[in-house]
């Protein structure tokens, strides 16, 4: 009944999705704030694994034109990395801006539980 | 090529060099980034509105980044909404960066003078990108400078209650800016293009074939939970109330007013531009779903703010349910319907805007933020609390103000659809109404005719000329927009039959 | 004809800029403020009667605002006879209410939001009945409610502020309810113009039903008929005397002219007729008059009598237009002018007994009328003109409505010829005993106008007081010329004849 | 406690399963992705913009606008760091 090939066919993208999945649990159920980042940054981290995966190709190489290079070489999609590239950027922008907070939270509450926090509000 | 063909992207380029310059100049004297920012934004203005009268007489603007044609390279697409939005937005932020500058200079350390204009010049530039922008990832990016910004905006007073909200703020925001990374993943992998003119020819021959529709789907979900989130549309308001009520006052303004309508403008994008009218309205009824979630937004946020005892906290939860009419509009799919929904972004932006401004001048004034303690400001603060009076009867929609006019046409749109469902979203719009007027009449009430408890308080102690200026305008706004709805009606009626393609 | 005057306009403006002076004027002197809010009122008046000729000569007025509202909804007006008559007697008795109030206010708090209001809520009123299309007139027609409400809560008592709220909410919602109904005939015809009679015809269908029941509910809740009257008890008597006047004379009065536009202008007699609703809306109408009637005999408090009696008017306004007769809604017109110019002068008379005497009450009025002559001459005047006694004016009203009723059919004349009687007689029941207490009887013990010296109300709140009740008189014995030259052409031009 | 959040995840990871199944095979040389855009990268991007490394001149020049963007976001975070930590 199971198409085996088809689930494998699609191997990289089940990863990504347990990968996401992971990271949004921790996300939302983990009680520490950081531990609630180190979950966007699992997920985020997903997102961009998917990005490269959807821009490689079957026996691709890297997309660098060698001088007089045939149109025979077959390249990897080089568009996904150069918006992952973006992306990776915002993410580290938001986490920093995250973690900046988090140390202004524990410098006002002495603490990072999220539970303490809402009764301390 | 004159520079005028260049105004799509000078709209977006000169709060972003503004941002750029304001910390070096503020690093020499701190006194120069509020002219430097008010200048600025009225360039952004006037620009905006040039950029509209090109758009009014030659039609759609594409600008093309780099000379690169648009499926390869970047495209800058300015249709009537995206001109649209970018009046609403600079106009919001010349009112609240004149506002600023007696306002900030008490309410913020001297120290954060300079990131706070930078990050409001980063927040504008940020939401005139994503507005003018044909780009799908390039709308992502735009929206992260303006996420993160105003991340930054609410806690930058460094209050307690501010840095939490902001957090809180940013959790929710970060899963959004996820989700909408997802959905584009999906697109990208489905048509191989990011351009919105593309995908939307190219998802075209999609619909309903085979499992790349599930992909379809998926994706158009992700878009609509993650660009919710920013819009603030019910259940995803949770954010909200805490970041708006706590931010500064200014800032307030300009995250009610008009942050969240660009959350609006790209559930819009995604709606109209990207998926074609006739697959979300009719395929899937997705325009109804977000309908039905907008309906619930009115009645709900109203309720909520009903209960609240904060004035800058009713006035939060009084945006998210009219954040709930604006969506309400535009899922009407109607053109009425849509016009109001983007009328309704205007009119709101200048009531709400106006609000809490007031709030902030009411706080600076006497530090009250209880609604019960407002008693007797009526005689302290006459100019500010009659253009309190006056946004306060927009946001009910009593007419000669803006809001009856979105109000009408709202509800012939939701009379247009013909349906049952239309009569129960006509419902939903004038209990919203009423509600709203339940909320707003008992601050009104408490101001004019309440006796003040101290005798002190009647004290004429008006707010000071550089804040009141901007208060003044919008107030005056919201009437004359109302006397004259034709004004702004002329970009957003062709704006919604564009969208919808009628 | 139509001739294109902006007279309408100044007629609009002048109490509204005139009020906004007014107010601030009135932070430096007391008696320039209430000298400025006279005149913006004369004004008004002096411009609509300049409008006068013009309208007898058979033509219209419009002005309109280009750029103003929505593409095929100006804001535009439009004066025609009845609009022009009934803005002028409007704008009279705001002249009166206006010279009233000067001394009545000098005891009350806030007296510069008073006179501020008073004049905004008179130019609204006049808005609402010069406009050329429903989008407009629902524009006055709310603010009017949000004017108002400034007046019923001018005491600022508990009491007061939920009276305000009962009428501002229960206002607002049904203000919305009949926001549904013109959205609705909108949609339906394109068009809210209320030129032509009777823009709904060629529409079928139930949504007719609806469209009138969401109309009327917006009208009759600001006419005070009698489900929904809730507020108007609690409302009309709370407010200070000359607010009480103006509500209960003109804003009341507002509701009924809205309501007579939408069942003639927007349905139209033959649409109505053909809906079979007619019998209906009399019997609604009946019930107030009944309800009002019976409630009004169970008071103590002269306002709050005075206020259910307005109920039991309102209702007689309201069965008159119903007919669809033209007897019978010239006897509904002629019902409003008499109630404008009737209850205005009972609620002037009762603010002076507030006013001198302190006395709400109406057991406390034993003997009064020996202190009080002229207040008490002219409260009985308007009692009988309310009773419909003969000479006055309040007669002729319900005159007219029987022929209606008679053109209208037998059981109907028979049905309606019982309610008036009845009515009639219950009107004796509430104002005889007053006017025989009052002059006829001893002071009571209990009586806190003990100390009253025999003299009457200032001039100023005397003269406008009188002036009204000559006017009752006066209109009463001339009522059949009145009749023709104004009220039956303008009859016909509504009935379509 | 854990439930509704399990719940929730679950219908995520279904919807993403859904997704997954609907997309072209991990690697397929023939799937939209690969073969709409990328070619006239491939073809013209070293005369249009002299750069060997397709990514580079992808990430400069064709979309630079993004670039720009995304240097503005790390300013802005930087921005919002220093308002936040920065000297009292």
């Amino acid at each position: 009944m199971v198409n085996f090939g088809f689930l494998l066919g699609h191997y990289n993208y089940w990863a990504v999705v347990v990968l996401f999945l992971i990271g949004l649990y921790a996300m939302i159920v983990k009680k520490n704030l950081i531990k609630k980042f180190m979950g966007l940054n699992i997920m985020d981290t997903s997102i961009f694994l998917f990005y490269i995966s959807m821009g490689d190709v079957e026996g691709g190489v890297s997309p660098i034109i060698a001088h007089g290079g045939g149109s025979d070489v077959i390249y990897v999609n080089p568009l996904p990395s150069v918006l992952i590239l973006t992306a990776i950027v915002v993410a580290i922008s938001t986490t920093a801006l995250a973690l900046s907070l988090i140390i202004k939270i524990y410098e006002e509450y002495g603490t990072l539980d999220s539970d303490r926090l809402v009764e301390l509000m | 090529m004159t520079w005028a063909s260049h105004l799509p992207i000078i709209v977006v380029l000169i709060p972003l060099l503004t941002a750029y310059i304001t910390p070096m100049l503020g690093w020499m004297d701190k006194r120069i980034c509020n002219p430097l920012v008010i200048v600025s934004t009225s360039f952004a203005f006037i620009a905006s509105l040039l950029l509209a009268r090109s758009v009014l007489t030659r039609g759609v603007i594409s600008y093309h980044m780099g000379g690169f044609a648009p499926p390869f390279g970047i495209a800058l697409v300015v249709d009537y909404f995206g001109a649209y939005m970018c009046i609403v937005i600079s106009f919001l932020t010349l009112m609240a960066a004149i506002y600023s500058r007696e306002y900030i200079a008490k309410e913020l350390h001297e120290s954060k003078t300079a990131p706070y204009y930078t990050l409001l010049m980063l927040m504008t530039g940020g939401m005139m990108g994503a507005s003018v922008t044909g780009d799908l990832f390039n709308m992502f990016v735009f929206f992260e400078i303006l996420s993160i910004s105003s991340y930054a905006l609410v806690a930058i007073t460094g209050k307690k209650v501010a840095i939490l909200a902001s957090y809180k703020y940013l959790l929710l925001g970060a899963i959004g800016t996820s989700f909408t990374l997802v959905g584009i993943a999906y697109l990208y992998i489905l048509t191989g293009t990011l351009n919105m003119a593309d995908l939307s020819v190219r998802l075209a021959s999609l619909y309903g074939v085979g499992r790349s529709s599930w992909t379809l789907l998926v994706a158009l979900a992700f878009f609509m939970v993650g660009y919710s989130i920013k819009a603030a549309l019910f259940p995803l308001h949770t954010w909200l109330p805490d970041a708006h009520s706590m931010a500064p006052s200014s800032i307030s303004a300009v995250l009610s007013g008009i942050l969240i309508k660009v959350g609006a403008l790209a559930l819009i994008r995604v709606l109209f531009n990207i998926f074609q009218p006739e697959f979300v309205v009719e395929t899937i009824p997705v325009t109804s779903m977000i309908s039905w979630m907008a309906a619930v937004a009115i009645i709900v946020g109203s309720l909520f703010a009903i209960s609240q005892v904060d004035l800058k906290r009713m006035l939060a939860y009084s945006s998210v349910a009219h954040i709930g009419f604006i969506i309400l509009g535009v899922g009407l799919a109607t053109g009425y319907g849509t016009t109001g929904g983007i009328l309704h972004i205007f009119n709101h932006a200048m009531a709400k805007g106006c609000l809490f401004l007031c709030a902030g001048a009411i706080i600076y004034k006497t530090g009250l933020r209880n609604i019960d303690d407002l008693a007797g400001l009526g005689n302290k603060m006459p100019f500010t609390m009659a253009a309190f009076t006056i946004a306060a009867l927009s946001m009910i929609g009593i007419p000669p103000t803006a809001g009856f006019i979105s109000k009408f046409y709202l509800g012939l749109g939701a009379l247009e659809t013909g349906t049952w469902s239309g009569w129960v979203f006509i419902g939903a719009i004038l209990l919203g109404s009423l509600l709203t007027a339940i909320f707003y009449m008992r601050v009104i009430n408490n101001i004019y005719f309440k006796e003040p408890l101290h005798r002190e308080d009647v004290q004429r102690d008006e707010t000071p000329l550089g804040m009141l200026i901007p208060i003044l305008i919008l107030a005056g706004g919201c009437v004359i927009f109302g006397i004259f709805p034709r004004i702004p009606l002329s970009l957003a009626e062709p704006a919604a039959k564009l969208l919808l393609g009628i | 004809m139509i001739i294109i005057s902006c007279l309408p306009v100044i007629a609009l403006l002048s109490p509204l800029i005139g009020g906004i002076i007014a107010y601030q004027a009135g932070k430096i002197s007391e008696t320039a403020r209430d000298l400025i809010s006279i005149v913006a009122a004369i004004v008004s008046f002096i411009v609509i009667v300049a409008m006068v000729p013009t309208i007898l000569n058979g033509n219209t007025i419009e002005y309109s605002f280009y750029y103003t509202a929505i593409s095929t909804l100006p804001i535009a007006f439009r004066v025609g006879p009845f609009p022009l008559f009934l803005g002028l007697v409007i704008s009279f008795a705001w002249i009166l209410s206006a010279v009233y109030s000067h001394r009545y206010m000098e005891r009350l708090h806030s007296r510069n939001r008073f006179c501020l209001f008073m004049s905004l809520t008179l130019s609204a009123v006049i808005g609402t009945l010069f406009a050329k299309n429903m989008f407009a007139l629902f524009i006055f027609f709310e603010i009017t409610l949000f004017t108002s409400y400034v007046l019923v809560i001018h005491e600022e008592t508990p009491e007061a502020m939920a009276a305000g709220k009962k009428y501002l909410f229960l206002g607002l919602a049904t203000g919305l309810v009949m926001f549904f109904g013109i959205l609705l005939v909108y949609l339906q015809v394109g068009t809210l113009d209320l030129g032509k009679r009777g823009i709904l015809d060629g529409v079928h269908g139930n949504i007719l039903y609806v469209i009138l029941f969401t109309l009327l509910v917006g009208a009759l809740f600001k006419a005070g008929m009698f489900p929904l009257h809730v507020w108007l008890h609690s409302a009309h008597p709370i407010a200070p005397s000359p607010a009480s006047a103006v509500l209960s004379g003109v804003v009341v009065k507002e509701g009924c002219y809205v309501m007579i536009r939408i069942l003639y202008d927007i349905f139209g007699v033959n649409l109505l007729k053909t809906m079979l609703v007619s019998n209906w809306l009399v019997l609604l109408g009946g019930l107030s008059i009944f309800f009002g009637s019976a409630m009004a005999i169970r008071q103590h408090d002269l306002k709050t009598m005075l206020a259910y009696s307005t109920v039991s008017k309102v209702g007689y306004i309201f069965l008159g237009a119903a007919l669809l007769t033209p007897t019978g809604l010239q006897g509904a017109m002629v019902q409003i002018f008499h109630h404008l110019l009737a209850k205005s002068a009972l609620f002037f008379c009762a603010g002076a007994l507030i006013y001198k005497a302190g006395i709400r009450d109406i057991d406390q009025m034993a003997g009064i009328g020996k202190k009080m002559p002229i207040t008490m001459m002219v409260f009985t005047i308007a009692a009988l003109s309310m009773i419909g006694v003969p000479p006055l004016v309040g007669f002729a009203s319900k005159w007219y409505i029987v022929l209606g009723a008679l053109e209208a059919g037998r059981p109907l004349a028979i049905g309606f010829g019982l309610v008036l009687m009845l009515s009639s007689l219950m009107n004796a029941i509430y104002f005889i005993p007053i006017i025989i207490n009052a002059f006829f009887t001893g002071e009571s013990e209990h009586g806190e106008h003990k100390e009253v010296r025999p003299d009457d109300v200032p001039l100023s709140m005397a003269v406008p007081m009188v002036i009204l009740a000559i006017g009752i008189i006066v209109f009463g014995v001339l009522s059949a010329t009145t009749s023709v030259v104004v009220i039956k052409p303008t009859v016909n031009a509504m009935m379509g004849l | 406690m854990k439930i509704i959040p399990s719940i929730f995840i679950l219908f995520i990871g279904v919807m993403l399963a859904a997704a997954v199944a609907g997309m072209p095979e991990f690697g397929d040389p023939n799937s939209p992705a690969n073969t709409h855009i990328v070619p006239y990268y491939r073809e013209n991007s070293l005369e249009e913009t002299g750069v060997t490394e397709i990514v580079t001149s992808i990430v400069v020049s064709y979309r630079g606008y993004d670039t720009f963007g995304e240097v503005t976001v790390i300013f802005t975070a930087g921005t919002g760091v220093i308002a936040l930590l920065g000297r009292k």
